[in-house]
């Protein structure tokens, strides 16, 4: 770890994979194991409760279907990042980045406008159960874009000036996992009413 | 040891018991034999000098088949033990006699309560009765039970019976029982349901039919008052 | 990492295909909510989120024990889901109301 | 090779990021719970033998105090003492010694990953002296009774259970995720997947296995937290929740969990076993399929703990035939560690003698399993001290014999020096002898129908008979926890007492004896390389009656002895 490297070369390792790539495909798997079994649960409680239709009606699909789209082009720009990196433009691959979080940022924003929406509306997270669940899980994919976004601003930072270029492609990795859960969070919560 | 089984008043727990002592026999039986092995090995082959261990990879099938062949026997009592058991199971869980009385048997914190259905045979009727702690059922007779919990988990745990199962909030679990045997015999909660959990005992009072009927009638009427 | 530059999908049809495959799934959703469209949704989104992982993920280069990993952890949810389904969702000896 | 070393107190022995000081960290501190957790057992089992009496050391125990001293002993013993012993303290110890790795794959976050235990250590003692007392709602914590705050009467006990269980979740998460990486990824050339110890096949099958098995729990805990704090019904039946999803969850993981101990403990004996029956491993390639076959059923058994907990009854067949399919390979496991001893030459240590003891005993806990794993027989026995009993048997062995086992042989990795044996074979006796009187009658209680978490057995007419067995159970526990004291004086006094180790002073043959006693900073005083398999004891032919994994093969001389066998 020399600041001298313009472009990271992993150390060698027994698998070719670079340590960092492996640890982070092990971090996904504990994430959509706790994500997938969130998913589970409600999935399962909804079987049993047919009415939670009605319930999911009173989300916003516009906000929802926006949100998706933030969500797909911000991964586009951070795998353009990864590019970037990969080609040594590591400038452009800090812009990338940053474009990326602000692409969080909106898509927080829209998030912030449906829960006020909902709120007012009377709906809070112990009104019933499916906007218990509604509220943890969107919540907790909120948490998920916040620390990606931290995660992308100091990898941003670090790649400016030449260090940690690797990291690039983690944190890439580890957005698109958090666009992966949102493709399901969004028909699951949404669309299917 | 399993000399120390309780005394058993149930129609199915002879069953149960049985199931017991079939599997006691098998795992028995390995577990002296593989201990014997372990400890014939470990005197036989104890350092000596001048004795080098020999080298026995089992990169072989026919070396492998040293473990795997008795792994096989596992597997062979492994399924007869499945064979004998899960009929059992059926029988006390899954296949539900016709009743001869209907109780609901609900547990709160730190009480067992009864409902019995009274002379219609339903429950939720105007002729329901109650008995708290104590539960009389006539001998010979299937008892079928709904068994209710009104606040958190408690199991309902007739040790004489063979008979264990949660009750949980939310749902009406069925069951049933046939007592064989007059008599009086404690009821415990076996899950832990805060802190009397100890203390929330119940008792059963096993009586001939006829006596029973008697009881029963008394109680419809006192209560129906 | 370079030396695996070649393999790399081209990004902006993957992100063409995405959005295609949103607004086919949006259409679905308002012409109906029956469950055929709902279940045609969700297959939607599983080819979705099958691209991202593939080709933004890179799931495609990675060596095989990670694509088991990948088909392992999935298995594992789905027994986790066939396992609660008769307790969670038919919930034997249901009480009225619950 | 190695980075400079650290210079000052702190950075050395305290906020370090060498694996081997992690290593001493996280075992410290977990035989430090053990002695909470011992005290707890104590406690409970004073109670249940003399119930009311006060307690030497505590007083009188209230019904709702016994809940958390029951559910607190649970607690600690599986999460605050296996995990990081085991799982942790020999992972961080020996799987980067084993593949020849400088360090772990990622030494600030195997740092961050003690700290971060090190904090729900904090929490979880600190939930003792909050008020309302500790979480009592067993080390299950099944909603409602831990769901709500008025059906416990406990309120931040729990809060703080939950908090602490979560960070530790955390901590072992990044710990475990290092320890796949590095097992994976730092192999010295040479060494291929089929030439690992088992100990490091074992503990990466543990840590993935609790990886995808930890995730819905984590999901759920969450869910039970919001439950109790701000009212929501995930769990609550009036609200359309379900207190039996969150039983789903939890044993989805708490059965894996249990592999998850057992199977570095297995790891820690195979190495054992090997090194001082001089005899290499018997069906290598076959123990690893059995270790892996066994982590994928891991995860298709869990119901078993719940067949009379109002699950489906149609349930209780396909999760009972999974259950008893499981036995198998262990059975092959076992059967293999035993073929293993067929025309050795055994050296009886401490260390091996406390893994034949885990063998035997451990025999003794599988085959009780097969009786609660039937459905029908599971109806009797249920939350009966047969399954205390049997689980005793189980994960006494897996978390005390080995751990002793692991500690006697790794001593010279860990402190340079050697225990001193005599002391080790009167711990070894006590502990062999105390845990058989303290678990046994409890096999005999819970035939007569003793169910578990109560205060007083006495008030059942059923169970008085049996006070005899309870206070000779309890009379097992008192010796058992006696029993310790010489080798916790040992495990000190050896540090500056104990012989000088040498670099292999047992003639092993894995990597981690390649280098000094204690290892340096950066492990290795030169890069090494796997030249053979790691097991290679009294090869065919003449000469040392070991090879090891580093030594590089003088031509011609060289045997055939690769343990991996050739591609088929």
């Amino acid at each position: 770890m020399t600041n001298s490297a313009i472009i990271e070369q992993p150390m060698e390792t027994a698998t070719e994979l670079p340590n960092s790539r492996m640890a982070i495909w092990w971090f996904l798997a504990s994430e959509v194991a706790i994500f997938g079994g969130l998913i589970v649960a409600y999935v399962l409680v909804r079987l049993h409760h047919p009415e939670w239709g009605e319930y999911a009606s009173h989300t916003i699909n516009a906000a929802g279907a926006i949100n998706t789209m933030v969500l797909l082009t911000s991964s586009l720009a951070v795998v353009l990042a990864h590019q970037a990196v990969e080609e040594g433009k590591l400038e452009k691959a800090s812009k990338l980045l940053l474009t990326t979080v602000a692409f969080g940022l909106v898509f927080l924003a829209i998030k912030a406008y449906e829960y006020t929406h909902e709120l007012h509306a009377g709906f809070t997270p112990v009104t019933n159960l499916f906007w218990s669940f509604y509220y943890l899980m969107t919540g907790l994919h909120g948490l998920h874009v916040v620390g990606g976004m931290i995660a992308m601003i100091a990898v941003s930072r670090s790649v400016r000036r030449g260090e940690h270029s690797a990291r690039v492609e983690c944190v890439g990795m580890y957005w698109h996992l958090v666009d992966i859960v949102w493709i399901f969070l969004f028909p699951l919560l949404y669309l299917a009413s | 040891m399993l000399d120390f089984l309780p005394e058993n008043i149930s129609s199915f727990g002879g069953e149960i018991d049985g199931v017991i002592t079939y599997i006691w026999r098998i795992i028995l039986a390995w577990l002296v034999a593989t201990e014997a092995v372990l400890v014939y090995l470990l005197v036989r082959y104890r350092r000596r000098e001048g004795r080098r261990a020999a080298w026995l990879p089992a990169t072989t099938w026919r070396a492998k088949a040293w473990i795997l062949v008795p792994a096989v026997f596992v597997t062979i009592c492994d399924i007869g033990i499945e064979a004998r058991s899960a009929p059992v199971w059926d029988e006390v869980k899954l296949e539900l006699p016709e009743p001869d009385l209907l109780i609901r048997v609900t547990g709160r914190q730190f009480v067992w309560t009864f409902t019995y259905a009274g002379p219609d045979g339903e429950l939720d009727t105007a002729d329901d009765f109650e008995a708290i702690t104590d539960l009389y059922v006539p001998r010979d007779r299937v008892v079928r039970f709904q068994l209710e919990s009104a606040d958190v988990l408690h199991s309902f745990w007739v040790p004489v019976l063979r008979l264990k199962q949660d009750a949980v909030p939310g749902r009406s679990i069925p069951g049933w029982f046939e007592a064989t045997a007059d008599g009086r015999y404690e009821i415990a909660c076996a899950e832990l349901c805060g802190a009397s959990h100890t203390a929330m005992r119940g008792r059963l009072t096993v009586q001939p039919p006829e006596i029973f009927d008697a009881w029963s009638s008394t109680m419809a009427e006192q209560q129906s008052l | 990492m370079s030396e695996t530059t070649e393999h790399r999908s081209n990004y902006f049809m993957v992100f063409g295909i995405l959005v295609a495959a949103l607004a086919i799934s949006l259409a679905l959703a308002a012409v109906s909510t029956g469950p055929i469209v709902v279940a045609a949704i969700f297959a939607i989104a599983t080819v979705k989120a099958y691209l991202v992982l593939t080709h933004f993920i890179h799931l495609n280069v990675e060596p095989r024990f990670i694509k088991v990993l990948v088909i392992g952890l999935l298995a594992v949810l789905t027994v986790l889901y066939i396992g609660l389904v008769p307790d969670i969702v038919w919930v034997f000896g249901r009480m009225e109301g619950a | 090779m190695s980075h400079g070393e650290p210079e000052s107190f702190v950075r050395k022995y305290i906020f370090s990021v060498d694996h081997k000081v992690i290593a001493k960290q996280y075992m410290i501190t977990g035989l430090f719970m053990a002695l909470l957790g011992g005290f707890l057992a104590y406690a409970l089992r004073s109670q249940l033998a003399w119930p009311g009496d006060s307690i030497v050391g505590l007083g009188v125990i209230a019904p709702h105090a016994y809940n958390s001293v029951v559910t607190l002993h649970g607690t600690i013993m599986v999460f605050w003492v296996a995990m990081p012993i085991l799982v942790a303290g020999f992972g961080n110890l020996l799987v980067p010694l084993m593949v020849g790795a400088e360090d772990m794959a990622f030494p600030r976050l195997n740092m961050l990953s003690y700290w971060v235990f090190f904090l729900s250590t904090i929490v979880i003692i600190a939930s003792f002296f909050v008020p309302g007392g500790a979480a009592g709602g067993g080390w299950t914590a099944y909603p409602p009774l831990s769901g709500t705050v008025h059906a416990s009467g406990v309120n931040w006990g729990m809060n703080l259970w939950i908090l602490a269980v979560a960070l530790e979740f955390v901590a072992f998460l990044i710990g475990g995720i290092n320890i796949i990486t590095t097992g994976i990824n730092m192999r010295v050339p040479g060494m291929s997947m089929w030439d690992l110890p088992l100990f490091v096949w074992e503990e990466l099958i543990a840590s993935i296995v609790f990886l995808l098995a930890v995730g819905p729990l984590i999901a759920g805990a969450v869910m039970l937290l919001l439950d109790r704090s701000f009212g929501t019904g995930f769990y609550a039946p009036s609200a359309g929740g379900d207190p039996l999803l969150f039983q789903h969850l939890f044993w989805f993981f708490g059965h894996p969990e249990v592999y998850v101990l057992l199977l570095p403990a297995l790891g820690i004996m195979g190495e054992v076993l090997c090194a001082f029956s001089r005899k290499t491993i018997f069906g290598y390639r076959t123990i690893v399929w059995s270790v892996i076959s066994a982590g994928l059923l891991s995860f298709v058994v869990w119901a078993h703990h719940q067949f009379v907990s109002g699950l489906d009854p149609r349930l209780a067949f396909p999760f009972s035939v999974t259950t008893i399919l499981i036995s198998v390979p262990f059975a092959v496991h076992l059967f293999a560690f035993i073929a293993t001893l067929y025309k050795a030459s055994i050296r009886f240590t401490v260390a091996m003698a406390f893994t034949l003891a885990m063998i035997a005993l451990f025999m003794i806990g599988g085959v009780t399993g097969v009786i609660n794993g039937s459905a029908a027989a599971d109806i009797f026995i249920h939350d009966t001290y047969f399954v205390v009993a049997h689980f005793h048997y189980t994960l006494v062995p897996i978390v005390f014999f080995a751990t002793f086992s692991g500690i006697y042989f790794w001593y010279p990795k860990l402190f340079g020096r050697l225990m001193n044996e005599g002391l080790g074979w009167v711990h070894f006796a006590g502990t062999f002898f105390f845990f058989n009187l303290t678990f046994i009658p409890q096999f005999a209680l819970g035939l007569m129908g003793h169910h578990r978490r109560i205060a007083n057995p006495q008030i059942f007419e059923f169970l008085r008979d049996g006070q005899g067995l309870q206070v000779l159970s309890t009379i097992g526990v008192i010796g058992l926890l006696a029993a310790q004291v010489p080798f916790v004086y040992n495990f000190f006094a050896s540090m500056v007492r104990g012989k000088p180790a040498g670099r292999n002073p047992w003639e092993a043959t894995t990597l981690e004896w390649a280098t000094a006693s204690p290892p340096p900073h950066g492990n290795f005083d030169e890069p090494q390389t796997a030249y053979r398999g790691p097991y290679v004891y009294s090869p065919p032919g003449e000469g040392p009656d070991w090879i090891p994994q580093f030594e590089p093969p003088a031509e011609a001389l060289e045997p055939d002895t690769a343990i991996s066998e050739t591609a088929s």
